[in-house]
This record gives structure tokens, sequence and C-alpha cells, in this order.
């Protein structure tokens, strides 16, 4: 990604020089050698502490929602499944798109430290990535790993290369694809599960919850100016993990107000401090929508009515879950 | 060992209705008698239980030897079903909470002038009345009290019949408004305090909206008054009153617990953040 | 006085202590490890340096009940169900946690003292275990604590396939003596003492080994809360509570009420200043935006807390915070950035 | 909590039918009318369309005891407001495919569409759900233990 760090830089340079923008949305150097800070970037000397790598895997365009309510024009950095949400939320009224100079970037898979650290790796000095490589140099020793076994999780089902929205794109002349698996197939897993180990399974996941709501607070589909759980008079205890029903509801209800409208970009899954996998609960509304009333892409264009703002006289019957196979 | 979280419970004894939208609670302990003492000035925990729990400034004097009071204005979710109970609805209750004014320190002797806007009279009217009470311990009693119109005016039979009739003590109200029926002073707070032109070896005792607060302290100043003369309570969210829940502090102090009363001066030495 | 055994007796010495009293240690579920209560099928992770959520739990649980209330008519009777407590232990506490409880017992055990909190304060024997692989992210160094030599009633060390244990105080020698059939006296403490000195050599080399503190202190609070770098600093913050749940200082809780449909459930939770709740009334927000959020978590942390008590910071670099902030946004760097060391 | 038990022992399901205002209610009106019998456990709730049910409500009736939760709203294409229960259809064939995900047992919740001319249709349809619900037993996967605990 060194190639077009350099070209990514120099843009956003050019961007304030010719004053077409006057601020840039990007990522920082944070503390560790892993940490990346989404900023807002207000001139061009600002500029010295961006970074564009491996780490830089926040979804920028949330931020949108803010910052394109405030003076002047803001150019943004979206990786390509960024730009769906960024569609999403165009749709959604939720950003000024006039507002915005979108630059879609490259990306070749983004690196996932707890991956990293998960294979023992402690006390980081640096990181260095090298084509297909990733070596950890740590205080204990060096360690060396497979680029594709330390990326996330939502990267080995990448949603293409392809940008579905920008003003200007920035891209590698090799570009890599990191796709091993088909995204729906851990949802198939569970589905071929009985109901009660399917139950288990979740239980065991959700009941690690510790109701941070960063899942919430991070995605892109979560922009309602007032969440229902923070409605004091709606009883709900969004603080605490108190009960497993209150584990349940949150991320039921949670996943259900972002059905036909989540981009799958994987940043629930991301942000989530237990590593609960949140992306299955928004995979199976893809999925059930995507089958039971044609392929839809959330965010594939600014257009399209959403499923569920949507309908045909023949939809199928809700009959159709309680006559499935199986046991219950 | 006591435990402070624990509530008592209190029955609603009278309701008055001060104005369109405050009432006045009578609290008394289910034996009968005060649930506990206070000084004037400080807070209770007010809760029923399942609806929400929150701080209110004990409003009847630590000399009533009967009961305890509470004006409560109608304004959030715990307020609404406040002024729907009826007289003999049990509510729970907790405190006395917060540190509460300097009557037997910095008020000693002085010539003490109250201000105060729409609800804001709450807090005070525990000290008005407890002066009242030891009235050879301090000196003249001015009281400039304002509000929206002649129906918002807090406890303003207690104020006509009695602190006007006290010896000492000078009255003037104001409202926002002309308004028929009303001849008395009409306009702003802090405007009729620079008219009044007071004194200024007075004591002050402030409490209203912060905005009333703010243009009354800075016209104070312009007459000469300083800062270290004022007092003024704080209202901040509060959930456990003893100064451990984290909510309610203006930098390094909590409201609950170092005040809701603070000096003028030692409010410039905190954040801004109220 | 130093004792010791072979590790491969710890499950034998867990049967002993769980014998007779609750123990929590740092047990893997689901890929989550946390304090929990131990049992014969527990997967005990004392090579976990830093359980994902701090050992606080133990003493304020992130729910739990104070009262309830049932309701007949105009009447309301007071229950006070609130758990019974029970003596305990508390293993494989690390050095930062075993701090942070210190900084909790001074708001929770000065007056009015929290009920709850004491009773299973007084309740607990914490054994403390000496970090051998800090990680990049810590820097308790920086808080005068050494994490080669934990506090706690009683400190225990792993080196070289045997545990050391240390009683400190009363409690410590009481536990200690409870299972002499395990320990015998350690007579090698030159060798113990010799990993700690390659554990500290260690600690002074890690990235945030040594941060400039010296702006965080009271004089500087208003010069501080003004900083204009806090803008910066907080546009990136997204508001969840992760930084405070993973804290094991942030003691925030809420007060909520729960109506189980018989009665009504008063019971406490975490609450965090991040959340755009936790000072809004009827009548206002005094923090309306992220940014005095965002201040306040961390004015708390180094400049109230101190002012407060005895110039002892609330924070004790565990680095939760910067492993798990969402955004990399974590307390170090607004040390570094205010601190003057970086602009 | 109710009671969920007869004298002797046997089951008794509690039920939550969320009845639309314009042909539902009035179903198990005519229903109750016509002397026609369905069980005493179902409690009904008058929203003013099927598309009101809101999933927050479906599972606040687990939550407060509830062993089965079912939507009754007008036919599709005889909606009241034209088109609301085509929305709700869509939406709760998502939720139970869902809660059937989570390892709920998937015939706790079921949708129908009653006219207000069926309350032979009504009761028919609540007899069989609650002869379903009967056979599952109580809800135990989404129950919320604070309600069911006593206080003291």
């Amino acid at each position: 990604m060194q190639e077009i760090f350099g070209l990514i830089k120099e843009k956003a340079e050019k961007l304030f020089a010719d004053g077409s923008v006057n601020r840039v949305l990007g990522w920082k150097k944070g503390e560790t050698e892993y940490d990346r800070i989404p900023s807002v970037f207000e001139s061009a000397e600002e500029l010295e502490e961006f970074v564009y790598d491996g780490f830089c895997a926040a979804n920028l365009s949330k931020y949108l929602i803010r910052e394109s309510r405030e003076d002047g024009k803001i150019a943004v950095l979206l990786k390509p499944c960024d730009s769906y949400s960024f569609n999403q939320l165009v749709k959604e009224h939720r950003i000024k798109r006039d507002n915005i100079y979108a630059i879609g970037i490259d990306c070749d898979g983004k690196l996932d430290i707890d991956k990293i650290k998960a294979a023992g790796v402690k006390a980081i000095q640096s990181i260095e990535e090298n084509g297909s490589e990733v070596i950890v140099h740590t205080l204990y020793g060096d360690k060396k790993f497979n680029r594709q076994d330390v990326l996330l999780e939502r990267c080995l089902c990448c949603k293409g290369k392809d940008h579905v929205s920008g003003d200007e794109f920035i891209l590698a002349q090799n570009r890599v694809d990191t796709t091993v698996k088909d995204r729906f197939e851990d949802v198939r897993k569970l589905e071929a599960m009985t109901p009660d180990e399917r139950f288990e399974f979740w239980r065991s996941e959700l009941s690690k919850c510790i109701r941070c709501n960063a899942c919430r607070n991070v995605c892109p589909a979560c922009n309602c100016i007032k969440c229902v759980f923070d409605n004091e008079d709606s009883g709900v205890a969004a603080k605490a993990n108190v009960d497993t029903f209150e584990e349940n509801m949150f991320h039921i209800i949670r996943a259900f107000h972002v059905a036909g409208r989540c981009t799958d970009c994987g940043e629930c899954s991301r942000v989530c401090p237990q590593h609960i996998p949140l992306h299955l609960l928004n995979r199976k509304f893809i999925k059930d929508i995507d089958e039971l009333y044609g392929e839809f892409k959330a965010g594939a264009d600014t257009e399209t009515k959403g499923p569920l703002t949507d309908y045909r006289t023949g939809d199928a019957e809700p009959s159709l879950i309680s006559d499935r196979g199986g046991s219950n | 060992m006591n435990n402070e979280l624990i509530p008592h419970v209190g029955v609603i004894t009278d309701i008055r209705q001060d104005t369109p939208d405050v009432k006045t609670f009578r609290v008394n302990s289910l034996q009968g008698g005060k649930v506990f003492e206070h000084k004037p000035g400080q807070c209770a925990m007010l809760s029923i239980p399942g609806v929400g729990e929150a701080m209110f400034s004990i409003t009847s004097s630590p000399t009533n030897e009967e009961y305890m009071e509470f004006s409560i204005k109608k304004c959030g979710c715990l307020t609404d079903w406040l002024h729907q109970l009826d007289v003999g609805q049990q509510i729970t209750i907790r405190g006395p909470y917060g540190n509460g004014f300097p009557v037997d320190t910095a008020f000693l002797g002085k010539d003490l002038l109250f201000i105060a806007g729409g609800i804001g009279l709450a807090p005070l009217r525990s000290v008005i009345n407890y002066v009242r009470h030891y009235r050879d311990r301090y000196g003249s009693v001015d009281i400039v009290y304002g509000s929206r119109s002649a129906d918002d005016l807090v406890d303003y039979k207690e104020i006509i019949d009695e602190w006007m009739n006290e010896d000492g003590f000078n009255v003037y109200l104001t409202i926002d408004r002309e308004q028929q029926g009303w001849d008395g002073h009409v306009g702003f707070v802090p405007n009729y305090v620079k008219e009044l032109n007071f004194d200024t070896s007075k004591t002050v005792v402030l409490c209203g909206p912060p905005i009333m607060i703010k243009f009354t302290l800075a016209g104070l100043q312009e007459q000469g008054f300083s800062k270290t003369q004022v007092f003024t309570t704080m209202e901040l969210r509060m959930k456990c009153g003893i100064g451990k829940c984290g909510r309610c502090n203006i930098g390094s102090k909590y409201v609950c617990k170092d005040g809701p009363v603070f000096r003028c001066d030692e409010l410039d030495e905190l954040p801004d953040e109220y | 006085m130093y004792y010791k055994m072979k590790v491969e007796k710890l499950p034998e010495l867990y049967a002993l202590i769980a014998s007779e009293k609750a123990l929590y240690l740092p047990i893997e579920q689901a890929g989550a490890v946390e304090f929990r209560k131990w049992d014969e099928s527990s997967c005990v992770r004392l090579d976990c340096l830093n359980t994902l959520k701090s050992a606080k739990g133990v003493f304020l649980p992130q729910s739990e009940n104070l009262v309830a209330f049932k309701t007949e008519g105009k009447n309301i009777s007071v229950i006070d169900n609130s758990e019974t407590a029970f003596p305990f232990v508390i293993f494989g506490v690390r050095a930062c946690d075993a701090r942070s409880f210190d900084i909790l017992d001074r708001v929770f055990l000065s007056d009015p003292v929290d009920t709850y909190y004491k009773t299973r304060r007084d309740n607990a024997t914490v054994v403390t275990l000496a970090c051998n692989e800090p990680e990049e992210t810590c820097f308790c160094r920086n808080f005068g604590i050494d994490a080669a030599d934990p506090a706690g009633d009683a400190s225990a060390w792993i080196v070289d396939g045997e545990l050391y244990v240390r009683p400190n105080t009363e409690k410590g020698e009481t536990f200690v003596s409870r299972l002499s059939q395990l320990l015998e006296e350690a007579s090698d403490v030159e060798k113990l003492e010799a990993a700690k000195q390659s554990v500290r050599d260690i600690l002074g080399k890690l990235p945030f080994a040594e941060l400039n503190l010296d702006r965080f202190k009271g004089d500087n609070m208003l010069d501080i809360f003004h900083d204009p770098a806090w803008k910066s600093l907080s546009e990136s913050c997204l508001g969840c509570g992760t930084c405070t749940y993973v804290c094991p200082t942030c003691q925030c809780y809420d007060i909520k009420d729960f109506d189980t449909g018989s009665g009504i459930q008063r019971y406490r939770t975490w609450d965090s200043c991040m959340f755009s709740d936790f000072t809004k009334t009827a009548g206002g927000q005094p923090r309306p935006s992220q940014v005095e959020r965002f201040r306040q978590r961390f004015m708390h942390k180094l400049v109230y807390y101190p002012m407060n008590n005895d110039d002892i910071y609330g924070c004790v670099g565990c680095g939760r915070c910067v492993a798990k902030c969402p955004v990399s946004m974590n307390i170090v760097k607004v040390i570094k950035t205010l601190g003057g060391e970086k602009k | 909590m109710p009671v969920k038990t007869t004298e002797n022992g046997e089951f008794k399901p509690l039920i939550v039918a969320f009845c639309c205002n314009w042909c539902s209610y009035a179903g198990a009106d005519l229903a109750g009318t016509s002397r026609l019998s369905y069980p005493a456990d179902v409690k009904i709730i008058r929203v003013p369309c099927s598309c009101r049910v809101n999933p927050l409500f479906i599972l606040r009736a687990f939550q407060r005891g509830a062993d089965g939760v079912i939507i009754c709203g007008c036919h599709p294409g005889d909606c009241h407001y034209t088109t609301g229960n085509y929305y709700a259809r869509r939406r709760m064939t998502l939720l139970f495919s869902m809660l059937d995900y989570l390892g709920i047992e998937r015939k706790r919740t079921r949708v129908e569409w009653v006219s207000a001319a069926e309350g032979v249709r009504f009761s028919e349809v609540m007899n069989d759900f609650a002869k379903h619900i009967t056979e599952l037993g109580e809800n135990k996967k989404l129950e919320d233990l604070r309600c069911k605990k006593s206080l003291d």
C-alpha cells in the first residue's frame, strides 16, 4: 500500500492547496504500532501524521453525518466496502453529498491485531508489512505471519475491489483479492445446526456482551438521532448485561433495525471488545432478504427502495418459517 | 450498618397547587413527624418506585418540627408522576444530602439579600423561614422574587401573609410581563435588582434559572458586590446523592456532596460545566 | 517469607481453596477470559495478562440488585434483597488491578460507606500474580506500580514451573496457612529476585514506560480543561462505553428501576460518562457534545481524582482501553498530547 | 407472574394476540358474539394495523411471560391503510426467521390473516395456536428471569 499511500497524501495536499476542500477525513497514527485513529485533517501541515496501511480498517463514512454539516467541503477516503455505507447514507439523506469530495482508495485487506496477538505476540515494537508477509518485531523476538492468516474476518469474504461511488479513485497497480470464502458460509453452518445447538451457540456468544454499545455507535446504519435503547422510557437496561433476555433483545432488535440497510461493512464485529460475531446476525437478514425478496445489496446505489420499505403482493407468508423442516 | 441507598418510606400528607406547574408536597414519616432532620439548603432524594429517583431541595425550614415540604415543578418524567399523586400516597425518601447554606457561619449577623427567580425560590424558602425563626441572629432581610407571571409566583400566600409582615423584611416582587390585575413591578429580576440599588455590604443568596443567575451576578458585580458575598445553589443530574455515582461533578467537586451551595467565587475556580 | 509449590499442583491448590471459600480466577469461556467463579470444569488462564473486564467486577458487579419495592394501593414496602455476602478468594489479580482496588476504596469506603462494596471487600482475600511478559500496552510503571512485585493480601509469582507465594497481610497469612499441605518454604529467593529484575527491565523498555505526567495536577485544572486539544482528541470518539467498561478504576454507576410485574427491583449498573444520557436532565445537558464527555473522563482520571485523593491518579496503566478502544483513542494519547510530549 | 398450571397440574400457556383494529379485532368480537369458544388465556392487544407491531412488542410479550405471540391482521390486499399488512408480512417473516436462527422455537410466533367476518376462523386459529403452544410448553429461551423470581 506504500505506493498509494504517497498518491493519497499527494492528492490531499493538492486539494488543500487549490482550496477545493478545507478538511480531509482520513486516519492518523496512534500510540501503538497498530493504532489508527479516524481523524479530520484541517491543513496540509496536519497531514504529517496521516497514514494509510493495513491497520486503517475504520469505516469513515459515519463521521460524515457530523462532518458534512460543517462549513466547507470535506474530502473523505473510502475503501471499496466503505463506499457502500457511503451510498446508503446518501440514500437516507443523512449526509450532505454536495459537501463531500469522495476519494475511492484501494484496499488489499485489513489486518486484525487481535489475530496477531492471539498467536501469543506480546510487547510489539514495530510491524512490517511486506507483500504477502507481516513481520512483527517484539521485545521477546520477531514473528512472521502470512498476511492472509491475520486479515480481519470481513476481508476473507470481501465484497469486491470496486467502489460503488466516489468522485475520484486512487488504485494500486496490482490489486490483491483476499476473498477465500463465501460470506454466507458461516450462516449456512449455523442454519444446519439444530435449534438447541443454535441457541447454545448464540447464548454463549451473546452472554459475553458487556453492553458497551460500540457495535451500535460504530455502525453507519445505526444513525438515528436518538436510539430506541437510549430512551429512558423504553424500559431496557441499556447499560448492563443484567439478564440473558436483555442481551438477546438488544442484538435481535439492533440487527432488525439495520436489516435491509446494513451493507455488511463488518465494523460491528471488528470493534466488539468481546469478539462476538455480530456480522452473522446481519448476514442472516441479508441472506433471507436475498432468498425471499430477490438479491439486494444495500448501498449498491442511491435510488433502489430497500426491501423493508417495499413489498410485492405475492410475497412469501410468515408461515414459511414455521413450516420449515426440522424439530420444533 | 446503615445503608445509604435504601430509602425510607414517607407519606404525602398535603398537596398544595402553588402555580399551574408547581405543587408543594408535604411529607411525613409513617409514624408522623419528619422522616429526618436537615439543614437549610439541603436536599433529599425522592422516588416513586418504578418511575425513578431524583434530588429535590427541602423547601420547609428545619425549624418546622412537624413535616417536610418539597416544591416541585412539573418538567420531567418523575415530576410528571409526582404531580399525579394524591394525599395519602407513599413515596420513598432518603437524605439529607449536601452541605446546606452557611447559616451558622457566613450568614450570622449579616444583612441578607435573597434573589430568586421562578422555582428558584424553593431552596431559598427553607433559609428564609429559618432566618425568620432565629430573627435575632441576622440583620435585615431583603427578598427580590420574580417570575414569568403573577400566577407563577411560588408560595405567594406565604410571601404576602407572612414574609411581608415580618419585622425587618422587605419583599420585592416582579413579573416578566404586564398582566391584568398586577399592580406591582414589571421587569426581569436582574434589572430590578439593579434598580433597587442595594447596599453592597449585604450577603446575597441567589437562585433561579442559569440565565437569570448569570445576569444578576454580573449586575451585582457592577454595583460593587464581590463574588465572595454571593451564594448560590446548583442542580445537576444525580443518582446516588453521596458523591459516588460520578455524574454531578463540576470539576473536582460533587454537587450532591460538596454542594449544592457554592460561594460564587468558588465556582470561578471550577470549570464552567453546569 | 516466601512459600512455593510446583505449578502442576495448581488444580489441587484451586480445589483446596474452593473447599473453604468461593474462588475467583481468570477463566476462559467462549474465548473470553474474565474473573469467574472456579469449578473443576473451568479453563483457568493464569497466563492471560489482562482479563477483558477488569477484576473490579468482583467488588462492583456490572449490575446488582440494591433493594426492591412492593406497592399496594398507596402503600410501599421496602424489601432489602441484596445478595448475601460470603467469604471468597480472588486469585491471579495483576498489580494494576490490585492498585485499582485502592482507588475504588477511596470512593466507596469514604463516608458515607457503600455497604454493598464494603461487604464484598471485607469478605475478600486478594491474591495477586506478578506479570512475566508485560505487553506494549502496559504503562503501570508511570503510576508507581511494580508489576513484578504486586500488592494484595498475598502475592504470587510463577517462575520456572514453580509458584511462589508471599503473604502480605493478616488475611494473606491465613490464606497461606490454610494451604500448608501444598506449600513449602522457599529457600531459593534469589532466583525469584532475579526473575523480578528481568521483568522490571522489560517494563522499562516498553513504549509507554516513561510518560510525562507533570502537567496533570490540581493547579492546572482550568488550564487543562480549556486546552483546545480536547476537540481534536475527541473528534473520533464514538461515545461508546468500551473504555469505561474495561477500565479497572471507572466507578460511575446508574440506579434504575425494573418493573418485574410483581414489584419493583431497584438495581445499579455501571454507567459511562461517555454516554450521551449520563448527565442529561429534563432541564438541560451540561455536557452537550462528545467533546465535553470525552474531556470529563480523562479530567476525572488525571486531574479531579488526584485533587480529591492525595494526588493519586485515577489510572493504573493496565492498558485495557489502549487495546480495546474501537478508534484507538486512549489515555496514553491524551497524556502525551496534553502533557506536551507531542503536539 | 400469572399462574400457568391448572389445578391438576396441566400447563396453561399465556398467549398474546396482537389484533388489527379493522379486521381481526372485529373478527374476535364476532367470535365472542357468536359464542364461539377460544382459550381464555389468549390476551388480545388491539393495534391500529398489523404493521404497528414492532419487533420489540413481541419480545416484550415474551419477557413478560407470554408463551406464544400471534399477530392478526386484515387479509393481504384488504388493509384499511391499503398496504400496512404487506409491510408487516415482510417484517414478521424476517423477524421469525431471525428468532429461529437464534434457536428459539419457530412455532411460538405466528401471523394469521383474519377478516371482520371470520369469527369462526378467529376461534379456530386461536384454538389451534393454543394447542401448538401447549405442546411446546413454557417459554424458556426468551424468558426474563427477573420477571419470574419472587422479590424477597
